[in-house]
């Protein structure tokens, strides 16, 4: 059987304009990767958004593999824009299979 | 009587009807919509259009005074806007400094949809606004947002790690370098190279701009159902302030000697407030503020106000002033 | 002869052959693909050509009594068909009710396309359609859906939570509205109007009806070689119905005084099945309705029918009722 | 260390048509928001679809984060609609930072 | 309280000219369906790609649901893909709801 | 002095001016981007557009033994182009063997773009390229790819699961079927047929490629300031590999007896290195082999060196050869 190790798995949820300020966090972790998914919609206590074209409004979701340290090492980085700019973060363990790279 | 005749005129062409039709298929809660990639692109072919037709008619007319004045004006009227609408956010409709800043930024800024929407009505109407005034619509995008960005901020230090990436969000965002860009090239393609490309640019383009203004009527009618924070003082003022920077337009327009169809396309575009360059550069730099307030204010009320409303209102005034 | 050559003329036109090189594509299985913000963008555009030039021509012509007859025509004939269909899908294609009725529901219904296509196909064969049939296409589109589901329904209690849902979703689906929506704006703006935004939506009309017919083709042709749930039965229903309905459309058209082109364009309307509307209304109201049926019958099946063979015979069938 | 706490993360797979209705559901449960991704392709026991124009069969992601109780709250109210119209839900736990929004 | 029963969530990213390949192997592990979600950029050793066009550098997300033992053997048979392909794999447990379909 | 003015007039095409506004927004790292679907639809327009105005350019002048010859030189140039190219990315340019095969695969495939931008340039200086190009154009895609894989493998056994998907993937992959489908289609439906599409395959032609090459601009100088791979030597291969193999083509057009026009645009066709078919084939069949080296050189480098300079050289250099 192939061998996996736990990694983290972390989502962070993102107004577009913002992400690049989000992937240069992970990169400054030296986290060896991100990949960007794009979001529809969504709604929040700010109300309700929809992919409202190039209004500012629309949201991606930033999603990176790492190990513990380097994971805790992006939360601290990120905590002040979580609040500021209400980031979503969620972050739970998953299997990887060549768990070296990450 | 013939006023009164052109002021509804407007009402008959298909660009004003497609608009209306997106605000009733949202108001009925119709499932239409415009795909994003769709509504960007012909976004993006309504700018590109627009500055190479400006660039054409200024190599064909050659630069002068009143062209360096408009755009002074153009500058100042950016700046200066965000300082009234500040004080009467505050006072009047009692937002909080930050919300009060942000608001004020879309005020200062313009709204290249409502320009390019003006500019078919007024042509409609026989008149002809020159084609320098892309540019001034290129100016006037960003210097509101920086003083709308110091009322939010007196007294509070800045967020010294963005403000880089602000200036160049500001400086640099896509439709200023359209803009300037597709200006830039009608200059220097000349109408000789022009032709080439016209039937994409010139035939398409009332065509495009119905189909656009139909996702905007659409967008604008949605967000004020969706809306939440919006109160009656704030409609009072998204209303107030296109009435009041618009005739200040048309009057600086008329003062610094700009004929009647220009100095009615500079007034609208004081008139108009921005909802997209300034909303994204809110977010970036202020995200704190509430879209709920300056999107729904710029969005959906102001921008149908322009177009259904404010901008046959100024041409009026700025023939009125003509004599 | 001459009825031979007019039938295999729509051959020789690129709408048609961009058609049959998607079938063709799909068949090979290649991977072209067209992106669908551009298909949906495409329909759009269709959608709203169509209504216009519907509306101009009204607003030229006037409303008369042969207007209302056929669309009391259009809605009787889209609430009846359902329920001949539905006998024969029971009967001879075994059907379950509940798939009965989605499928009896699509071929009420109509589609757009095949209305545009059938268009082009006549127009070029001299035969003018009438402006108002825009108007019959649209009221043609839900009637079905409600007889469909009250045959898939009969004794068993609706779902009540989504009753009103489903109503929205049938009376204001984006089609009705854009259809309706545009076909009234070309009846208020008029031929001085629509001059306005004519080279958009009527010199491009035949290119991006070509590439929509491309995408249609890749789509149903993809669509057949994934089909698991489909039998030789339902493909001869498939192919019967819309010569039964195209046959009853004609028949009906000249019955109630229709010119030679606009009875064939109702013949046409009856034999098209829908592939969007309906679709997306059965996933709403009868989840439990196999798409992998209803929608390989109308899109893989009877779309292609009527495209390739359907519509050159309702007119060669309504001239010679013509005489 | 920034601190965490433990909450439920709700993805469920549904007809784009039927969105609101899922939406709706998550508003009555008093979860906070959601979030909606766009889907491309797939395939199940029906077989085989794609991002089909607008044939109404394409589908959606969505996407909540929500304390446990509400969580079974909105699984119960979901669960009629499950079978009746096929989602696919799936559900785990996962780490939030300012859990108290959820 | 609705039933619910834990499987296995499997997520793979992959080149999007390399679906079809991933895909064949979920049928081929016998597991009974599977869900394409689309990407917008990412980062990794080979640099910074981004959907650019036509151009097969674009990625797709693969997500499938299965059983644990399925989920093996499809770990099995994508392991030599998973190196020669670069594709980036994440696996961990999800409660899911009529658990018999997976 | 004449040569020279031709040489330089491409740059006062806005088709150029919009490829350098690209070049220059993404060089400044402005946020001017256009939407993916946009940028795939205006390419499938694009070939669409050139496959049916070459069909229907062959439907009126007929096939003769030029064509066959031009479509010989085609394919043996494809075939043999990597060999050369193989050696100098080996020797000079130092790269291992997959990556070698690789880069050579690109270059001796064609782009699409490339080769509708020269079509329009050298139409603007009077030469017209015979319409079976489209044609040559879309046999030189595939059959780079497989010398380029047999000298990456030479000894090393091929992966047996994937030859099918392989061939499928390289012999109707969407760029070819489209071409040859809708050359297909032009030739069948010929002038007349044509004629009714004409307004939206022609007269927007110059136009979408305006804004097709504002993208391309975008993207190339993203790719190219991204780039980590890249080395001085394998920057001067990627301009010497356009100059050398154009030159080459020129050559073989002009010995196989082509008309000027005709023989410049085959040594563009020759220069030119693909940037979509081969990348996607080396994903599947080469995923080992690095796109921040093939990309970045085909892309990057050679693409903006043939726009800008290239196309102007070959036709001077027909021009020459032609006395
Ligand atoms: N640690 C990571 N977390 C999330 N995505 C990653 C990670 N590393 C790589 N990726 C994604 O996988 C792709 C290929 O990675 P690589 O093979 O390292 O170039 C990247 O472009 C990213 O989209
Ligand atoms: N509980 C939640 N689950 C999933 N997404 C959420 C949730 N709360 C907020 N969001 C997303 O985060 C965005 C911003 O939320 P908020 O800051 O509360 O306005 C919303 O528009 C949603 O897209
Ligand atoms: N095991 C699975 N893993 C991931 N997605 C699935 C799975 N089974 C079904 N799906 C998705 O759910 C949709 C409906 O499935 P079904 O109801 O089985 O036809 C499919 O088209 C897939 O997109
Ligand atoms: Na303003
Ligand atoms: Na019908
Ligand atoms: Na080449």
């Amino acid at each position: 059987m192939i061998e996996t190790v736990i990694r983290k798995r972390i989502e962070i949820l993102v107004d577009s304009a913002l992400v690049r300020r989000v992937t240069d966090a992970i990169d400054k972790a030296q986290i060896t990767g991100w990949t960007v998914l794009p979001v529809t919609s969504g709604s929040g206590r700010d109300g309700r958004w929809r992919e409202e074209r190039v209004m500012g409004t629309d949201k991606s979701l930033v999603l990176t593999i790492s190990s513990i340290e380097k994971a805790e090492v992006l939360v601290e980085v990120l905590a002040p824009m979580l609040n500021s700019h209400g980031l979503l973060l969620t972050m739970w363990d998953v299997e990887v299979i060549r768990g070296e790279r990450f | 009587m013939a006023m009164d005749a052109s002021l509804f005129a407007p009402f008959a062409s298909p660009v004003i009807l497609f608009f209306l039709l997106g605000l009733l298929a949202s108001a009925l809660r119709s499932d239409l919509a415009i795909p994003e990639a769709m509504a960007k692109g012909m976004s993006l072919y309504l700018m590109a259009a627009i500055g190479l037709k400006g660039g054409v008619a200024v190599a064909k007319s050659g630069v002068n005074a009143e062209v360096a004045a408009a755009l002074a004006a153009g500058v100042a009227l950016s700046f200066a806007i965000p300082l009234v609408a500040y004080a009467l956010l505050r006072s009047f409709g009692r937002l909080d400094q930050t919300n009060a800043g942000a608001v004020a930024a879309h005020y200062g800024s313009v709204s290249v949809v409502t320009y390019v929407t003006a500019n078919e009505i007024l042509g409609a109407g026989g008149l002809v606004v020159a084609g320098f005034m892309v540019a001034v619509l290129a100016v006037m995008e960003t210097p509101a947002i920086l003083s709308g960005l110091m009322l939010a901020r007196r007294g509070q230090g800045g967020d010294g790690h963005s403000r880089g990436e602000l200036l160049r969000e500001v400086f640099l965002n896509a439709s200023v370098v359209l803009l300037l860009g597709s200006f830039a090239i009608g200059l220097v393609a000349g109408p000789k190279g022009y032709a080439e490309v016209q039937p994409l640019f010139e035939s398409g383009f009332k065509g495009v701009l119905c189909l656009f203004l139909l996702d905007m009527g659409l967008i604008a009618a949605r967000r004020l159902i969706d809306a939440r924070a919006l109160n009656l003082r704030l409609v009072v003022l998204a209303i107030a302030f296109p009435l009041f920077n618009g005739t200040l337009g048309v009057l600086v327009g008329h003062a610094i000697g700009l004929d009647v169809a220009t100095a009615a396309a500079l007034g609208v575009l004081c008139a108009s407030a921005s909802y997209i360059a300034v909303p994204a550069a809110m977010r970036l730099a202020m995200p704190q503020a509430d879209p709920g307030i300056y999107l729904t204010m710029s969005l959906s009320i102001t921008f149908p106000f322009n177009i259904l409303v404010g901008i046959s209102l100024f041409a009026a005034l700025s023939r009125l002033l003509a004599g």
